[in-house]
């Protein structure tokens, strides 16, 4: 008991952080859902897709001569999502508007492909470039803050070290979520958004054009993405191509728990998960006397993300659907 | 001149073919109605004119051919439809839909003034600006989308089968509002299941079945005849 | 083109003779040639050049077991290459069986499993936990275990009854949720079986962990060990045989209209009495359980199991097999399976030899590395472009004439019974 | 359509076949080929490659020689991508070319151990550049070598270094549940568990994640005044990067799986205090090694940065053609059978390679493997700072 | 006798009052109609009788023995067949294996004999299959066997949903719609079809249907549903007559004419 209440503090701090991270990543799978009742394999791999460029644009900004600072991260966040964001648009309108009518596997195949062809032409170009995928990037934020040791009603909470770095990430997640829940529903494209979820060929009649505003959607939830992978990659420094794939599960999982289509749903749950994700991997192992372990926090993230399902389908802050007969 | 006018108009769903050959006509101030029996292809025809079923065949608006627009832009042009089963954004508040209406209006103050005038004939929804869509009664949701359908400042307006599943005292209520609104020189194309009702409004009026026009006349001549008598009276 | 795709669709005799030749051909010259990937995958093609074939099938499946238990494995004998063929006809031939597998789960009922490798897993791991020595240590030293290499056969079933068993474990849960819904459930619990497999050695061990479980003896008979490619072909074969045998009875049968009816309208088919948690649970078990029985064989066959072999790749792998093949149609998912499997197994690594040993294209450009790359583009090209697969399913046609004699000829006879009376 | 679409696949699958067929059919009576199998894609391809390069580098250099001899030398490089199924196929595929006369390979123990069943099978010789799973060499088979160092040697080397010259006492252990790591890691544990040492935690981490923060607090919350980490350099540097940024500054230890350039560019700084097991000496500093660097990036391009296991596949690959030599020698000049090079390799007793010097024991293990002890300052590779010898 | 009795049943769905407490008896072998304008609740009193909803308020019986709140599938089997006001074919299944999904609840072919087939496996399929063509010949979709479901014209889709369901040998059937989308042709041919069908084989039949014609013309019982409730009740002639259904239901103006 002790061992846990100690490092508290400091596990929901790296919590939050994950937390924050898989949360923005899940509202690109929610919005994308909410709009199309897609999943979007592929997010994951645009997330990738931004901290590559993201790592790469540092880079470049290296070899010119630029320093590393609030500007520039702010000029690489810009890029990295403008740039993710239009590639977003462009997986929409090759795979997945093309099938629009069709069953609704078919598009869960393609997002599939979609998700392995980025993985490969990211291995590629970075292999080309580097002469290896894994790549160590630039960190611009490196200074840390100590939190000293102190105690709380004779419980001892041990010193422990934020990354400013880390600040940073949860300051721009949590900056992108409240930015996008006001555009969301206050904004007329933001409506117009919820309209076209909600009933797409209705929102066609009042003049709305559907593909535009799917498009938008993408471009959002991709340019989002990307930039939570600048983000990532500041964080950790080193990246490879596959880190979408793990990490869009989890990011996914944790929309389904928010109720998936529902964008505060999704911060939530991606919040949750990375605080039980954290929580898990720290105390499992104290929990249950060293029988299971850290090893076990992903079965634990699914165990729950079944229950959910079974018990409350519609996630935790959906609404279920009745078919109509 | 007629604002809008089809000319054979086909429609398939998958092979099956829903509409035969359809003509008809909506000469401007007028009020149309398509009657017939479910799926005779009423329906069916309002999507043809709206772009959400594909067609062959002419539909001319204003006398410009407009079959191959996406839905989109035929709304733009001034082709409120009012869907079955009304189709109001149950997520959305009654003011957000509203202003979905409105959507192609870029000038705020436009739409508030478009809005005041939808109040005016329903007064009801003005009181229920904040309410999420979804929690509304048949009835309100009916004049919601309505309501909606006006904020496009439309040159016609499409209502489908508007009386369906409602109460006859808010029936009442919703035909008055359409000739009101008719009286004010609103072109109205009116697809009804409640034949006599429908009729009693209109000035013209088509009967649809299995997918063609069975028979059009007056509506007072309609109203008369012994076929559709049986056929829709019992 | 036309003219000779009439005159093949035309002509019997054209057909046999098409058949014979290229039978005849390709296996000379795979006896002959010491090593030639062409004249293999020729033979092969004579499967799907005999599907298309207008003879009854009887003949059809008789000159094609011919075909798979003689002809290959005599034409493959000829060189040192033999044990290659074989051994890319076995994975082909195990990956085939669990395709049909998540058929069932996919294309018959329509449930979206992107968990599937978990039941490969479990027959893999039932047999290997007790067939090796690894059981010894589970069960202090008794004298029982480790089983050796005559159990295997009794395996293939108990891999095939606990892989069932889990598929309806999983399945109770799992099926009250749908679509999209589901897919996510199935991955899950693929995931968790693997990480549970690749963690299990402590606190106690069972699955000896990410070392894997190593010694598993391979297939014995009357004292006869299978232990090349070449002789576990011949297991191989007969137990594909037997699940295309049973698929084929469950898909004309009560069980595989419910299975896709269910999956057409699922309100619909209560209201005809369809019960939908057993019918889909079924589904499941059935698929779960030639799964199951591949694994065993897997297993035996590497005489070496670890949870590597196991991963969402693996389950996304033998979707996009069913996928490719066109969902629900049995031929078209053995294409599917054969194609995928040969082309990981054997042409990409061919190209790529080629490519960097003759033509010196460096790695980066090396097709086997481009696995993922070319994964994803038959995904997007076939979900866009040929979405029923290379061989749609087709339903079973009836001959009207018969249905419509017999009908009469029982209409006289109730006539005349009621006459009788 | 149908039709149409059969007759195009027969015909893509011909035409693509011939050209593949054909090609692989080359080679005289004169030519031997070596062949390499290691992971080329996939996410461990970079070791794989290091494998592949440094291998294709001692062969290359040896062509000369056998030219001599009368031989030409070919290098086949195998992609096992890391998959058992995969290293199976290709194992059989290289039984069937019967100018191949050696592998080196695995990267991976999972796909050395099915494989090396079709190697004993068809008595081609392996040498392993990387396995160091036990059970590798335990069933006595008469092909397969090695010439790295056990887990169950690394372990308890890197124990008794821990505890008698970092004076560790509390040891937190962590391993990648990956073959490699959990072998290392448990190899570990058991010398320390029979040391009665006290181990504050065994715990594991996932392959491909990198945040491993949870683990960490655990590790705060123990305070062990050692950590011992069975895995490969890219979670390892993660995990010391973000272990130092949690002020948590005690040694950390690995075993050769840290030994790569990699590991000093992902922890960064915070690299210091880090030590890992080699059965490689430092030769950086030495003529050979430095000779060494320069042949391979002159070869491979400045890119590619030299790993052990560059030094290991070339090691292994020198031995490979000493045994080859041998064989051709003891033949009189004539191109040896596959059991005769496979015993001439077990036969190699003083093979001294860049790295290590190579002799097998009965079971096909190295004799003189033995284990070094380096530690990160802030480049790579190490500095090194203790021999173990084998007992 | 009394072949179905809904005893004053109710359902909400959220705030809306759907249906209720509407009480209703078939008599055996009888041709019921339920009318009412669109959302009147007439389907959703169809849905309750067989079981997709169950009613929150009510009870149900068949031939005495209550069938309240039971799956879907067991209220099948015990014989109430249903049609589906927007059609639900099994799209992509030919015409025939629909109507042997129809008979699923009379096969007895278990897991072994499917997969062994047995003789008695086979027998009992070749005599689904000739009931099955039967049944289509009998609705007159003989010609359309091997097709698939969705590629049928608008009106036969209507009729091979009474063929499934009459293959599930219901002793009550209920037509949510027949008549939705036919021309007066094909109108004329379902109406004798349906009596036909209650003479042939002494089925209870109830319909819901717009097409008044056919509602006056075969229907023994007229039940007007109004906002979930009963309104009204009767032969035709009275339903015809009645103020309360001219009003609700055909338009008060109907009165003026």
């Amino acid at each position: 008991m002790q061992e846990i209440l100690s490092t508290l503090p400091q596990v929901l701090l790296d919590g939050l952080t994950l937390g924050a991270i898989y949360a923005v990543v899940a509202l690109g799978y929610t919005m994308v859902y909410g709009i199309l009742e897609l999943i979007n394999f592929a997010h994951g791999e645009i997330f990738m897709a931004g901290a590559f460029i993201g790592t790469a644009l540092l880079f470049g900004f290296v070899d010119i001569g630029l320093a590393l600072n609030w500007v520039t991260l702010v000029l690489v966040l810009i890029f990295a999502s403008l740039l993710t964001g239009v590639i977003g648009v462009g997986i929409e309108r090759v795979a997945y508007r093309p099938l629009r009518t069709a069953p609704k596997l078919i598009p869960l195949i393609s997002a599939v492909g979609i998700s392995f062809i980025l993985q490969d032409v990211v291995r590629f170009v970075a292999e080309y470039k580097t002469g290896n995928y894994i790549v160590t990037g630039q960190t611009i934020f490196e200074n840390k803050i100590a939190i000293p040791a102190f105690s709380v009603g004779g419980y001892e909470v041990h010193a422990s070290a934020i990354k400013s770095n880390t600040l940073i990430v949860i300051g721009i997640a949590v900056l992108i979520m409240i930015v996008l829940d006001i555009f969301v529903n206050r904004t007329k494209w933001g409506i117009a958004m919820r309209a076209v979820a909600q009933d797409r060929a209705t929102a066609a009649l009042m003049g709305i054009n559907v593909n535009k505003v799917i498009s938008l959607t993408f471009f959002i939830g991709s340019a989002i993405g990307g930039a939570t992978g600048v983000l990532y990659a500041q964080q950790y420094a080193t990246i490879n191509p596959f880190i979408g794939f793990i990490l869009g599960l989890k990011a996914f999982t944790a929309a389904v728990l928010g109720g998936i289509g529902n964008i505060r749903g999704a911060m939530f749950g991606g919040l949750l998960i990375g605080l039980l994700e954290v929580f898990a991997a720290a105390n499992l192992g104290i929990l249950t006397g060293g029988a299971l372990g850290a090893e076990y926090k992903d079965v634990f993230a699914f165990i729950i993300l079944i229950l959910v399902l079974i018990f409350k389908p519609a996630g935790l802050f959906g609404q279920a659907v009745k078919e109509k007969v | 001149m007629s604002l809008l006018q089809l000319q054979s108009i086909r429609s398939f769903y998958g092979q099956i073919q829903a509409l035969h050959d359809i003509s008809l006509h909506v000469g401007q101030g007028e009020i149309v109605t398509l009657i017939g029996s479910n799926g005779a292809g009423k329906s069916t025809t309002l999507k043809a004119i709206c772009g959400q079923v594909k067609t062959t065949g002419k539909i001319l608006f204003e006398g410009n051919e407009i079959q191959s627009h996406p839905p989109h832009t035929i709304a733009e042009l001034g082709i409120a439809h009012v869907p079955e089963g009304r189709r109001i954004f149950p997520g959305l508040t009654v003011k957000e839909n509203l202003e979905m209406g409105a959507f192609q209006v870029k000038d705020k103050k436009q739409i508030t003034e478009r809005m005041e005038r939808v109040f005016q004939y329903f007064p009801r929804v003005k009181e229920r600006l904040s309410q999420k869509g979804g929690t509304m009664s048949g009835g309100e949701q009916q004049m919601l989308a309505i309501g909606r359908g006006l904020m496009m400042n439309p040159k016609i307006l499409l209502l489908d089968e508007p009386s369906m599943g409602l109460a006859p005292v808010v029936v009442e209520q919703i035909f008055e509002i359409i000739q009101k609104l008719n009286q004010t020189g609103m072109t109205i194309l009116l697809v009804e299941q409640n034949a006599y009702q429908a009729l009693q409004i209109a000035d013209r009026g088509y009967v649809i079945q299995t997918g063609s026009i069975a028979l059009q006349d007056h509506a007072d001549a309609l109203l008369g005849n012994e076929q559709i008598r049986e056929a829709y009276l019992a | 083109m036309k003219k000779l795709t009439s005159l093949f669709s035309n002509s019997r005799t054209f057909q046999s003779v098409l058949i014979l030749l290229i039978v005849l051909c390709a296996s000379t010259s795979l006896y002959l040639m010491d090593k030639s990937v062409t004249s293999f995958l020729l033979l092969l093609c004579s499967f799907l050049l005999l599907y298309y074939t207008t003879f009854s099938n009887w003949i059809k499946w008789g000159v094609g077991a011919l075909i798979a238990f003689a002809v290959i494995p005599v034409a493959a004998s000829g060189g040192p290459s033999q044990q290659v063929y074989m051994e890319v006809a076995v994975m082909a031939g195990i990956y085939i069986a669990m395709a049909l597998g998540l058929n069932i789960v996919v294309g018959f009922a329509g449930l979206l499993d992107l968990g599937f490798v978990a039941f490969f897993a479990l027959g893999a791991y039932v047999y290997g936990i007790f067939a090796s020595p690894q059981a010894q240590a589970l069960f202090q030293n008794s004298s029982i275990f480790p089983l050796g290499g005559e159990s295997f056969w009794l395996f293939i079933i108990i891999g095939a009854l606990v892989a069932a068993l889990f598929g309806i474990i999983l399945g109770v849960p799992v099926l009250r949720v749908k679509g999209d819904y589901l897919a996510i459930v199935t991955l899950g619990f693929g995931e968790i079986i693997r990480i549970v497999f690749n963690n299990l050695d402590k606190p106690v061990n069972i699955t000896n962990g990410a070392l894997g479980i190593s010694g598993i003896p391979q297939p014995k008979l009357f004292g006869f060990t299978f232990t090349q490619s070449s002789h576990i072909y011949f297991v191989v074969l007969i137990v594909l045989g037997f699940v295309i045998y049973a698929v084929r009875r469950f898909e004309d049968s009560k069980l595989g209209r419910s299975w896709k009816a269910i999956r057409e309208d699922e309100i619909a088919s209560q209201a005809m009495g369809i019960p939908l948690v057993k019918t889909k649970l079924w589904a499941f078990a059935l698929g779960a359980s030639f799964s199951g029985m591949m694994g065993v064989l897997f297993a035996a066959k590497n005489q070496f199991v670890d949870p590597t072999s196991f991963t969402l790749l693996e389950s996304i792998t033998i979707l996009v097999m069913v996928i490719l093949g066109g969902m629900g149609s049995v031929p078209g998912v053995i294409l599917g399976a054969a194609i995928i499997s040969i082309l990981n197994l054997q042409i990409l690594t061919e190209i790529t030899l080629f490519l960097t040993q003759n033509l010196h294209v460096p790695e980066v450009f090396s097709p086997a590395k481009m696995q993922r790359l070319l994964f994803g583009l038959v995904l997007v090209g076939i979900a866009i472009y040929r979405p029923q697969g290379l061989i749609p399913a087709k339903n079973k046609t009836y001959k009207i004439a018969d249905l419509k004699a017999k009908l009469t000829q029982k209409k006289g006879k109730s006539k005349e019974t009621t006459t009788s009376i | 359509m149908k039709r149409n679409f059969l007759t195009i696949l027969t015909a893509i699958g011909l035409v693509t076949t011939t050209v593949v067929g054909c090609s692989t059919d080359a080679g005289g009576n004169n030519t031997i080929k070596i062949a390499t199998q290691s992971p080329l894609s996939g996410s461990s391809s970079t070791l794989g490659e290091a494998i592949k390069l440094g291998a294709q580098l001692a062969l290359e250099e040896n062509q000369e020689k056998f030219k001599k001899l009368g031989f030409t030398l070919e290098l086949v490089p195998y992609d096992d991508q890391g998959d058992p199924k995969v290293g199976v196929a290709n194992a059989q595929k290289l039984a069937a070319d019967q100018s191949i006369l050696g592998i080196v390979g695995h990267l991976n123990s999972g796909v050395a151990i099915p494989a090396s069943s079709t190697y004993e099978n068809n008595s081609i010789a392996m040498v392993s550049p990387a396995n160091t799973a036990v059970e590798l060499t335990e069933q006595g088979k008469k092909s397969v070598n090695r010439i790295v160092a056990r887990d169950d040697f690394q372990g308890p080397a890197a124990y008794g270094f821990a505890t008698d010259n970092l004076k560790a006492k509390n040891i937190f252990i962590i391993q990648d549940k990956s073959a490699y790591g959990q072998g290392l890691a448990e190899n570990f544990k058991k010398v320390a568990e029979q040391k009665q040492a006290k181990i504050s935690a065994y715990e594991a981490i996932t392959v491909g994640e990198q945040d491993f923060n949870g683990v960490l607090n655990q590790v705060a919350a123990k305070k062990p005044d050692l950590i011992y980490f069975g895995g490969l350099y890219g979670e390892g540097g993660l995990l010391v990067k973000q272990a130092r940024e949690k002020g948590l500054n005690m040694p950390v230890m690995g075993g050769d799986g840290f030994d790569s350039s990699d590991m000093v560019k992902i922890a960064g700084k915070g690299v210091k205090n880090t030590f890992y097991t080699s059965v490689a000496a430092d030769i950086s500093n030495t003529p050979e090694g430095q000779n060494f660097v320069k042949k391979y990036q002159a070869k491979f391009g400045e890119k590619k940065a030299v790993q052990s296991f560059s030094y290991y596949g070339y090691d292994s690959m020198g031995v490979i053609l000493k045994g080859l030599e041998d064989s051709i020698t003891k033949n009189g000049n004539k191109k040896p059978s596959r059991e005769q090079v496979r015993d001439a390799i077990r036969a190699v007793q003083d093979y001294q390679g860049i790295a290590t010097k190579v002799g097998f024991d009965a079971k096909g293990d190295n004799k003189y493997a033995k284990v070094f002890v380096f530690q990160f300052e802030d480049k790579y590779p190490g500095k090194q700072v203790g021999v173990i010898e084998k007992q | 006798m009394s072949m179905l009795t809904a005893t004053s049943i109710t359902k909400h769905f959220g705030g809306l009052t759907a249906v209720k407490d509407v009480s209703i008896n078939f008599e055996k072998g009888s041709i019921t109609a339920v009318i009412g304008p669109n959302g009147a609740g007439k389907t959703t009193f169809f849905n309750m009788i067989t079981g997709i909803y169950s009613p929150d308020g009510g009870e149900i019986h068949l031939d005495q023995k209550t069938i309240t709140g039971l799956k879907p599938n067991f209220i099948a089997e015990k014989g109430i067949a249903r049609t589906f006001q927007n059609i639900r074919l099994f799209k992509e299944m030919s015409v025939l294996e629909n109507v042997m999904v129809g008979m699923h609840i009379h096969l007895n072919s278990g897991f072994l004999g499917t997969l062994f087939s047995t003789p008695k496996v086979r027998a009992e399929e070749e005599q689904a299959r000739y009931e099955a063509y039967s049944l289509l010949e009998y609705v007159g979709l003989a010609d359309w066997v091997n097709h698939q479901a969705k590629n049928l014209p608008y009106g036969a889709q209507r009729k091979l949903e009474i063929a499934r369901a009459l293959a599930t040998h219901p002793k009550v059937l209920l037509l949510d719609e027949p008549a939705a989308g036919m021309n007066p042709k094909e109108t004329t041919e379902l109406t004798d079809l349906i009596l036909q069908i209650r003479d042939d084989k002494q089925i209870t039949i109830i319909l819901i249907e717009h097409d008044m014609k056919l509602v006056m013309r075969i229907s023994e019982q007229i039940y007007v549903l109004d906002h979930g409730q009963l309104i009204a009740q009767g032969v035709p002639e009275e339903i015809r007559n009645n103020p309360n259904v001219i009003e609700a239901y055909l338009g008060k103006s109907a009165l003026s004419v």
